[in-house]
């Protein structure tokens, strides 16, 4: 009887882990196998890196260089991302409002 | 640093902000006036364009930079745009929504200018992105139609999910090189050549471009955009957006990545044999004019793709100026696809598939002008001589050989062979299969559009030369080391 | 101006008839008939003083050339060969011209034939003239060409088309053997030239020919591991082209069928115009032969073996016409025997082949002319359905008589009392007898003379059927009109007296044709190239035996003839129905129809090869028309791919990005 | 100087866009004769200002295009072109009279792409730029697909597009060997060029012996299938027998691929690395075409087809005669082509009247023709004559000039194509005797002779083919002086 | 101590591959655009870590934009979702295929 409930509720996980893995193992293996080209590059890679941690922890604050960066080296791409949010934002209206009437 | 270098990009956003603003006050039944705006303010670009074409200059801490290459993009993407705005008009007529229509059209060809002119990656990942956002929203313009909104929907997914893969390779590109600057990169390519990361950063970035370009198999979307967006709409995509990615990817692999030029040839020289093959294989039994040429115009991206493998100055001109070409043939062949599509849906409201190419039969009676400039557009894309097509194909198929690249060359000769079934099938329906529907009057804008674009496949197949040299000229930019 | 500058005017003339007739005549009463005979009146004026001035002045030819193109020339040449054959084949011509004129008064389209016959004529003409292989070759299809208008004349009776092609296509065959022989001889030339050659110069001229003879013959071949020398090669081609035309053995097979058309038509073929060509040709290219020795030999043997191999189909016939075209056929072979002795007794062939030829013309036309006159008359030429028609037609029958001895052969051995065909005839065969002296080689004499029998029994045969014993069946008749009977008469003449008159004369004449030629060449000489010596000149003297064994064939022929079909001493009918094997054998012609026509030409070739290659065909075209469909096959295949869900697209870009990675890192580690 | 050539290449194609836009019959078939017309004039003009004693190219023009890629307006003609303009100049407005009255929908469109073709094809034949020799080359293509597409047969559809792909595949390939040529002399030099006669001069600079061989098949396959020989002659009966009359006639005006073989391969052929071998497959291409070929026209049905098959089975000849490589093979090729010429466009007038005439063209349906037609029956004997090679007419000159020619050099080949002239007699006159006589088939019904318009045209070239067959020199002579040259230069290498 | 930038790298390229999972696997239309969040934001993560590194604010910046830019994408993919789903009344991806092959 045990046997029997215990086999049939196995049975019931496999088949239920089946049903779950069956539309998805392809995404996965996809997914592994790009994960594992990643990570296989990544890891042989010789990554450059400062010597060390910056001297002064303190000094961490970067919202100033960013600041000048964005207004000096990428005002470009700050400009075009002000057209940017103006079309996503046009865009986005128009395909979210309802009837026009 | 003088603004007036940047006068194109410039009177676009006035343009477009000005087409926003106005069409807020303007009743719908006038809001025609926009579309001529827009083509307006896209002409006088151009024509800043044109008059600038041979400046050379870098701005803005030298991440834009003004060159042959990028003022030739940007003819074309003005070219490109002023059709849309063009044929537009018609197509926008007695919506109530005029404004965003031209206003993302302009905006996204903004992000193009912006992409051809980039000299550093965080300005060309913005406009790029600009240049999808804007157009997401134009491939679902007729958001009542199933067809259309599925289309944006794909292009969507497929989109964000390029940009994904392209900031990923970006990603590691900027750290192993520590910067973002073009040419910089160029200078520090060490880390990038000695690892196998430099592989995987090459083809991250081909899936993200190769997604704008549709190589296979990064294409999967298009033929269904294509298919399922308004026909100008797909005109922008095709001919403009497309060019894009091609620009992008010049930019990026043959100015900074040109130490990892052994890598991305083989990985283009793979996808280019994949994506002519495919598309026209595929194309050949095609029943939607729409997604035939969304097909055909993935075998034009493979074939323009060989210039990555050549990587010859002839070849790259090649390359350069068959994207010309394309944008003219491809905007006026979905123009005319578009004009039919209006023929078949002022007659028939309901009609679900007015591509169809049932619909095209008898077009050269019922639509002379649309179908003979059809005509030129499918004989221009089969690469016959005269046409622009052809040029491009010549001086393209040539340098392959002449760099040696035989069997590439090869392959896409069979390749056009293939592809003249498809285009003469249409050929066949416009001029060859009876129809018993009446001639109809062809509405003016897709007339002009058409036109244009006409004139635009034969000057350049018969008066090739001052084309061959400005495309050297701009293939000149790419290869000298370091970039401006 | 002197005749000889006229020359060319001989086949232009009957060419400019061709012309006027063809456009104007059905406007003119008797459909133009006028304009060809005046031409060709005019022609035969022209032909027979210039074969008198050359009778007087033996060295003289007439030679002229002019560029064509290329290397190529036209020109007319007249020694006594052509002058001889130009004589003959104008007046034979104008005589079926004029009886034409009341044989075809009733047709429909007399315009059209006499425009016709008028080509034809000229080409015959044009052919005689030509002083290169190349123009005699263009005159000699134009003549086969003509011959296919005229066979189907009446084109709207199926069997007149079908025959008309049966003629076209069998000569063709031997045109195509002659056309090698030109085209290798025209190769052998031009590597004699080394390729280069001057100005001036037509490599194709009978003079250039025969002065290159000694290095053709130097030239060899291999063929099937034979070493044959191109010499025998271009003359066996030759040859072959003779066979077709003449009706030798085995491309025959048109001339019997080539009865559809109007019987005047057949006089032209039979006698001036077409079959003649062949014999003509040898007898023209006579010094390359003579160098050749081995194909003499073969035109030896075929020439006799057709002589008798015709000669037996005629004695069954019962159709008036079939049994002169068998006639014929048997005829020629004694010509190309004729010719073919020359390997013993050299160009003194080319007269005695020469001389049967003319008379045999004079017969042979009357013979058909006759038969073509009984017909019109009759409006029948199943001889079985004939007889007694001499009582209606008594001019008729006593020319046809006159032709029949002449055919037969009949006249007294060592003197000059005989008909013409006898003189010529005899001295073939004599001259077969002194062949098979010289060689040991008794075949073609026994031939030649078994041949001289079945002529005399066949033709007798023919005038006891028709024009004896009483009529089988009732047929209206009257003789025919003046213009027919007169040019009958005027060949009958010709036919029992031009032999004997002539002989001497004649044989001297023509066999001086290479003698004083206008190239200088002993025949001798050539003899030595081909590795053999002519025999000595001289007169032979065969026994009495010999010399009388044709007269008493003949005679015997007669005699059988006579009894089976003028006393009826043997029933004709038990013999007919005793359903024999020969009989039927003959009867059917030995089955040649069957073998050539139905098998090989129609199972064979046309659905054999034909559909073979048409299969083949299909095969490329499918080949072509699969490549389009494994195309749209895969293309249907390949856009499945494109499922629509766009979790599958993303999976597509994923799977591209890691393949592509590990593709091209593979790549990179082949290369 | 007038620019002649330029002249009778334009004015084809202008008149050709001025036709389009007329609105009846009549202004169209006038417009049409008067284009046609002219081109004929100056090219008569042209003839007899033309020097056949050298063979250099006459009448040049120059006009560069696009300097960058050494592209340039460049034309002439020479002994090889000349006749072939010669014979489009004459036929083409026979042409335009043969159709005067036949009644067929948008006739403005129809004597459009007739003059279309007629320019391109002559811009072929003048052209000394490989430019924009594969422009016009290309440009033949697409009024011959309309043509057929719009006014063919039953089966036009299948038979244009097959044409249209098959023959455009085979033109991408020749583009190929342009490329290959065109860079290998850039190369060379260091300027590039794509001038015919420098291109063809630079050939043999080439140091690579494979790069030659496969230029030079690459070239050789472009011409081939345009000539058409065996095995690339599917695409031809379905053209030839789906095409209208006037498409057919215009096929066979169509002479590019043997143009090629004399103009660009025969000058090369001697510096290719394997020339013994390219010849010997030229020969074998040439001797199975034209027995080939004549088999298959003894097993048509229908008698267009049977015709299309026996132009496989004479273009054999030009392919034969090239390789010949003795003057007067090349020579008699050049005349087989222009001889053909002639011949093919009675003998498809006639299939096209007999179309017309009974609605049929299956042989044995028809029977007895001459007697309700005897005017076509005098012409198409005339004809059918001609086409089976009967001395005294055209085909016979170039039949036995490369016969005779080319058993110098390739003895084996001639005979096979010997064999094949009685094939050829036969189904000619079995076509004959089967359409033309015998008894008349009732079943046809009213039958009607040949109205004044087609009688002038064919009757016009039937003479022709007789004056040609009697006098070839008018055209010949200037044959024979660049086969000479192109002989000599053979010579000169040893081949 | 300093981490070694692979861990950054290596938990960008699993965050990276779960998106990819999501992409390929999930349904929802929704759930599809958190996935592509995910990847981008993955790539931030690299570009941060990158940036901090190399001690170069260029990676700040850009991130600072891409962050803008994603927000724009999800602003217009929302949008289209919303007009999906009033034509369709669902959001279920696997039910959208109209275009196809």
């Amino acid at each position: 009887m045990l046997n029997k409930e215990v086999s049939f509720t196995l049975m019931g996980v496999i088949t239920s882990v089946y049903n779950y893995l069956k539309p998805r193992i392809l995404g996965m293996m996809v997914a592994f196998l790009f994960l594992a080209v990643i990570l296989v590059a990544v890891f042989s890679t010789a990554w450059p890196s400062l010597d060390q941690i910056p001297q002064n922890l303190e000094d961490q604050s970067n919202i100033q260089g960013i600041g000048v960066l964005i207004f000096t080296e990428f005002v470009v791409p700050f400009e075009i991302l002000a057209i940017v949010l103006l079309s996503a934002l046009m865009g986005a209206i128009y395909m979210a409002k309802g009837d026009d009437k | 640093m003088d603004l007036m270098l940047f006068a194109p990009e410039i009177t676009l956003v006035l343009t477009g902000l000005a087409v926003l603003l106005i069409g807020l006050f303007l009743p719908t039944g006038s809001k025609n006036i926009l579309g001529y705006l827009a083509s307006l303010g896209i002409l006088i670009a151009l024509l800043f364009t044109v008059s600038s074409l041979g400046t050379q200059a870098t701005a803005f801490y030298g991440t834009v930079s003004i060159d042959a290459l990028s003022q030739f993009f940007k003819i074309v993407f003005l070219v490109v745009a002023l059709l849309f705005a063009i044929s537009g008009i018609k197509y926008t007529e007695g919506n109530s929504h005029t404004e965003e229509f031209f206003t993302l059209g302009i905006f996204a060809t903004i992000g193009m200018m912006f992409v051809a002119s980039a000299n550093d990656l965080v300005v060309l990942f913005v406009a790029f992105e600009l240049a999808s956002l804007a157009t997401y929203a134009l491939a679902g313009f007729e958001k009542k139609n199933p067809r259309s909104l599925e289309a944006a929907m794909k292009y969507f997914i497929i989109g964000s999910l390029s940009a994904a893969l392209l900031l990923f390779g970006i990603s590691y590109i900027y750290g192993a090189t520590g910067t973002t600057s073009i040419p910089a990169i160029a200078a520090n390519m060490d880390v990038l050549v000695s690892s196998p990361m430099g592989l995987v950063a090459v083809v991250l970035l081909i899936a993200g471009f190769g997604f704008k370009i549709a190589l296979v198999p990064f294409h999967m979307w298009a033929p269904d955009t294509y298919q399922g967006a308004p026909s100008v709409v797909s005109a922008l995509l095709a001919a403009g957006s497309k060019k894009m990615g091609i620009v992008a990817a010049f930019k990026v692999f043959i100015v900074a990545l040109i130490a990892l030029q052994a890598e991305w040839q083989i990985a283009f020289a793979i996808l280019a044999v994949i994506t002519m093959t495919y598309g026209n294989i595929v194309a050949l039994n095609q029943t939607s004019v729409k997604r035939m040429l969304a097909y055909s115009s993935l075998a034009q991206a493979g074939y323009i793709s060989m210039a990555f493998v050549v990587l010859t100055p002839m070849a790259l001109g090649g390359g350069i100026l068959y994207a010309l070409s394309h944008g003219f043939m491809k905007a006026g062949a979905f123009i005319a696809t578009a004009a039919v599509v209006y023929m078949v849906l002022s007659e028939n409201k309901d009609s679900t598939d007015p591509d169809h190419i049932d619909n095209f039969r008898g077009l050269g009676k019922r639509m002379p002008v649309t179908a003979l400039s059809m005509t030129i557009f499918v004989f221009a894309l089969a690469g016959i001589p005269l046409t622009a097509g052809y040029i491009s194909k010549f001086v393209l198929f040539s340098s392959t050989i002449q760099a040696g690249f035989v069997w590439l060359a090869v392959i896409a000769i069979l390749n056009s062979a293939i592809s003249l079934y498809y285009y003469a099938k249409v050929v066949k329906y416009m001029y060859f299969l009876p129809t018993n529907s009446e001639k109809i009057s062809e509405p003016l804008p897709y007339t002009i559009a058409l036109i244009i674009a006409v004139i635009g496949v034969l000057v350049i197949g018969f008066w090739s030369e001052p084309f061959i040299y400005w495309s050297m000229e701009a293939a000149k930019v790419l290869l000298i080391p370091g970039g401006i | 101006m002197a005749v000889e500058d006229l020359a060319f005017l001989i086949p232009l003339l009957p060419a400019l008839a061709f012309v006027l007739t063809f456009f104007l005549g059905k406007k003119l009463p008797t459909g133009g008939a006028i304009i060809p005979i005046a031409a060709i009146s005019l022609s035969f004026l022209i032909s027979i003083s210039i074969t008198l001035k050359l009778l007087a002045n033996p060295e003289m030819v007439i030679h002229q050339s002019y560029n064509w193109f290329a290397m190529f020339n036209i020109g007319i040449l007249v020694d006594p060969l052509a002058a001889v054959m130009l004589s003959m084949v104008t007046f034979v011509s104008l005589l079926i011209h004029i009886y034409s004129v009341g044989y075809m008064s009733h047709d429909k389209a007399p315009s059209r034939y006499f425009a016709e016959t008028a080509l034809f004529t000229a080409s015959m003409l044009g052919l005689i003239l030509s002083d290169n292989i190349l123009q005699l070759f263009i005159c000699w299809e134009l003549v086969g060409v003509c011959s296919y208008l005229l066979i189907g004349f009446w084109y709207e009776k199926p069997s007149a088309a079908s025959a008309a092609k049966k003629a076209f296509l069998t000569t063709r065959i031997g045109d195509v053997m002659f056309l090698a022989g030109i085209v290798i001889l025209f190769s052998d030339l031009f590597k004699i030239f080394n390729g280069t050659i001057p100005e001036g110069v037509y490599i194709l001229r009978f003079d250039e020919i025969f002065t290159h003879i000694p290095e053709i013959a130097a030239m060899n071949a291999n063929i099937l591991g034979m070493e044959v020398s191109h010499i025998t090669l271009i003359t066996l081609l030759f040859f072959g082209g003779a066979v077709g035309k003449s009706g030798q053995f085995p491309l025959h097979v048109w001339l019997p069928d080539a009865m559809e058309g109007p019987t005047t038509v057949s006089a032209l073929i039979h006698a001036a115009t077409m079959v003649t060509a062949g014999v003509y040709l040898v007898a023209r290219t006579f010094p390359m032969f003579i160098a050749a020795p081995d194909s003499l030999m073969i035109v030896t043997y075929v020439g006799a073996f057709t002589a008798i191999f015709a000669a037996t189909m005629g004695i069954v016939m019962n159709d008036l016409k079939r049994v002169l075209a068998y006639s014929t056929i048997s005829q020629l072979g004694y010509m190309m025997l004729g010719l073919g002795i020359g390997a013993v007794i050299g160009a003194e062939a080319i007269g005695i082949s020469l001389f049967h030829l003319v008379n045999h013309a004079f017969f042979k036309a009357l013979l058909f002319l006759c038969a073509g006159s009984v017909i019109h008359a009759v409006g029948t030429h199943d001889m079985r359905q004939l007889g007694g028609v001499a009582k209606v037609m008594p001019l008729t029958a006593a020319t046809m008589l006159a032709a029949s001895l002449a055919l037969a052969g009949i006249g007294i051995p060592g003197t000059s009392i005989g008909t013409s065909g006898f003189f010529s005839k005899d001295a073939i065969i004599e001259n077969a007898y002194l062949f098979g002296e010289t060689t040991g080689t008794w075949i073609p004499y026994v031939l030649a003379i078994v041949a001289a029998l079945l002529t005399s029994l066949y033709i007798f045969r023919l005038l006891f059927m028709t024009f004896y014993g009483k009529p089988r069946t009732n047929y209206g008749g009257h003789e025919s009109p003046a213009s027919m009977t007169v040019p009958l008469t005027i060949l009958a003449v010709f036919a029992l007296f031009f032999g004997g008159l002539t002989s001497k004369v004649f044989n001297e004449f023509v066999s001086g044709t290479f003698v004083n030629n206008f190239v200088n060449m002993d025949i001798n000489e050539l003899a030595t190239i081909g590795g053999y010596h002519l025999a000595s000149h001289g007169h032979h003297h065969e026994p009495t035996l010999i010399l009388w064994m044709p007269m008493i064939v003949a005679l015997a022929g007669l005699l059988i003839a006579f009894l089976i079909y003028g006393l009826k001493v043997v029933n004709m009918d038990s013999l007919v129905s005793r359903n024999n094997a020969i009989y039927k054998l003959l009867y059917n012609r030995y089955y040649q129809n069957a073998v050539f026509t139905n098998f090989f030409s129609v199972k064979v070739i046309y659905e054999g090869l034909a559909f073979a290659g048409s299969f083949i065909d299909r095969g490329f075209d499918w080949l072509v028309k699969w490549t389009g469909e494994i195309m749209l096959e895969a293309g249907e295949s390949l856009r499945q791919f494109q499922t629509g869900a766009v979790q599958n697209y993303a999976t597509a870009v994923i799977i591209g990005v890691s393949l592509l990675v590990i593709l091209v890192k593979v790549v990179m580690e082949v290369l | 100087m007038m620019p002649i050539l330029s002249m009778i290449v334009l004015i084809p194609l202008i008149i050709a866009a001025l036709i389009l836009l007329t609105k009846t019959k009549e202004q169209a078939r006038f417009l049409a004769l008067t284009g046609t017309v002219i081109v004929l004039l100056l090219t008569v003009y042209m003839y007899f200002n033309f020097d056949s004693t050298i063979a250099d190219n006459q009448f040049v023009e120059f006009i560069q295009w696009i300097p960058s890629l050494g592209i340039s307006y460049h034309l002439g003609v020479d002994g090889i072109s000349m006749p072939l303009i010669l014979l489009n100049a004459i036929v083409l407005p026979l042409l335009i009279i043969f159709t005067w009255n036949d009644e067929r929908k948008s006739p403005n469109k129809f004597y459009a792409l007739i003059l279309a073709t007629e320019g391109a094809v002559i811009g072929v034949f003048t052209a000394l730029d490989f430019f924009l020799f594969y422009v016009f080359w290309e440009l033949t293509l697409i009024p011959l697909f309309f043509l057929v597409s719009i006014w063919g047969g039953p089966n036009k559809h299948h038979a244009s597009i097959k044409f249209f792909i098959y023959t455009h595949v085979a033109s991408l390939v020749m583009l190929l060997g342009i490329f290959g040529i065109y860079f290998a002399a850039w190369n060379l030099t260091g300027t590039p060029s794509m001038d015919i006669p420098y291109l063809l001069a630079q050939f043999q600079f080439i140091e690579s012996g494979i790069a030659k061989d496969m230029i030079f098949l690459a070239l050789l396959f472009g011409f081939i299938v345009k000539i058409p020989s065996f095995p690339f002659h599917s695409w031809l009966p379905d053209a030839y027998t789906e095409a209208p009359t006037a498409g057919s006639v215009l096929f066979v005006m169509l002479k590019i691929g043997g143009y090629g073989l004399f103009k660009i391969m025969l000058p090369i052929l001697p510096f290719t690395a394997s020339p013994n071998l390219m010849i010997s497959i030229m020969a074998v291409l040439g001797s199975v075409s034209i027995i080939y070929g004549a088999f298959l026209a003894l097993s048509q049905k229908d008698l267009k087809r049977m015709v299309a098959y026996s132009s496989v089975s004479h273009m054999g000849y030009v392919t034969l005669g090239a390789a010949g490589l003795v003057s007067l093979s090349v020579s008699g090729a050049m005349f087989q082509q222009f001889s053909h010429g002639l011949i093919m466009s009675v003998m498809f007038m006639s299939c096209g009247i007999i179309n017309n005439a009974t609605g049929t063209r299956i042989i044995n349906d028809l029977g007895g023709l001459a007697q309700k037609m005897p005017k076509l029956a005098v012409i198409m004997v005339l004809a059918f004559m001609a086409s089976l090679g009967l001395p005294g007419l055209s085909g016979f000159i170039a039949e036995v000039s490369v016969l005779a020619g080319a058993f110098v050099n390739l003895p084996a080949y001639v005979i096979i194509a010997l064999m094949a002239i009685v094939i050829t007699a036969a189904y000619h006159l079995w076509a004959l005797q089967r359409a033309m006589f015998g008894v008349f088939n009732e079943k046809l019904g009213t039958v009607l002779d040949i109205n004044g318009y087609q009688t002038f045209s064919m009757g016009v070239i039937a003479i022709l083919i007789l004056y040609f067959g009697l006098n070839p020199s008018p055209v010949l002579e200037m044959m024979l002086t660049s086969s000479e040259q192109i002989v000599s230069l053979m010579a000169a290498m040893g081949v | 101590m300093m981490i070694p930038i692979v861990f950054y790298l290596a938990l960008a390229a699993i965050i990276f591959s779960i998106g990819l999972y999501g992409l390929m696997t999930q349904r929802s239309g929704i759930r599809i655009l958190m996935c592509v969040e995910l990847m981008l934001n993955a790539a931030h993560i690299n570009l941060v870590a990158f940036s901090s590194y190399n001690g170069d604010l260029t990676g700040q910046v850009f991130t600072l934009f891409s962050i803008a830019l994603a927000a724009a994408e999800a602003a217009i993919g929302f949008a289209i979702l919303m007009s999906l789903y009033r034509m369709k009344d669902t959001i279920n991806l696997d039910s959208i295929n109209i275009l196809r092959w």
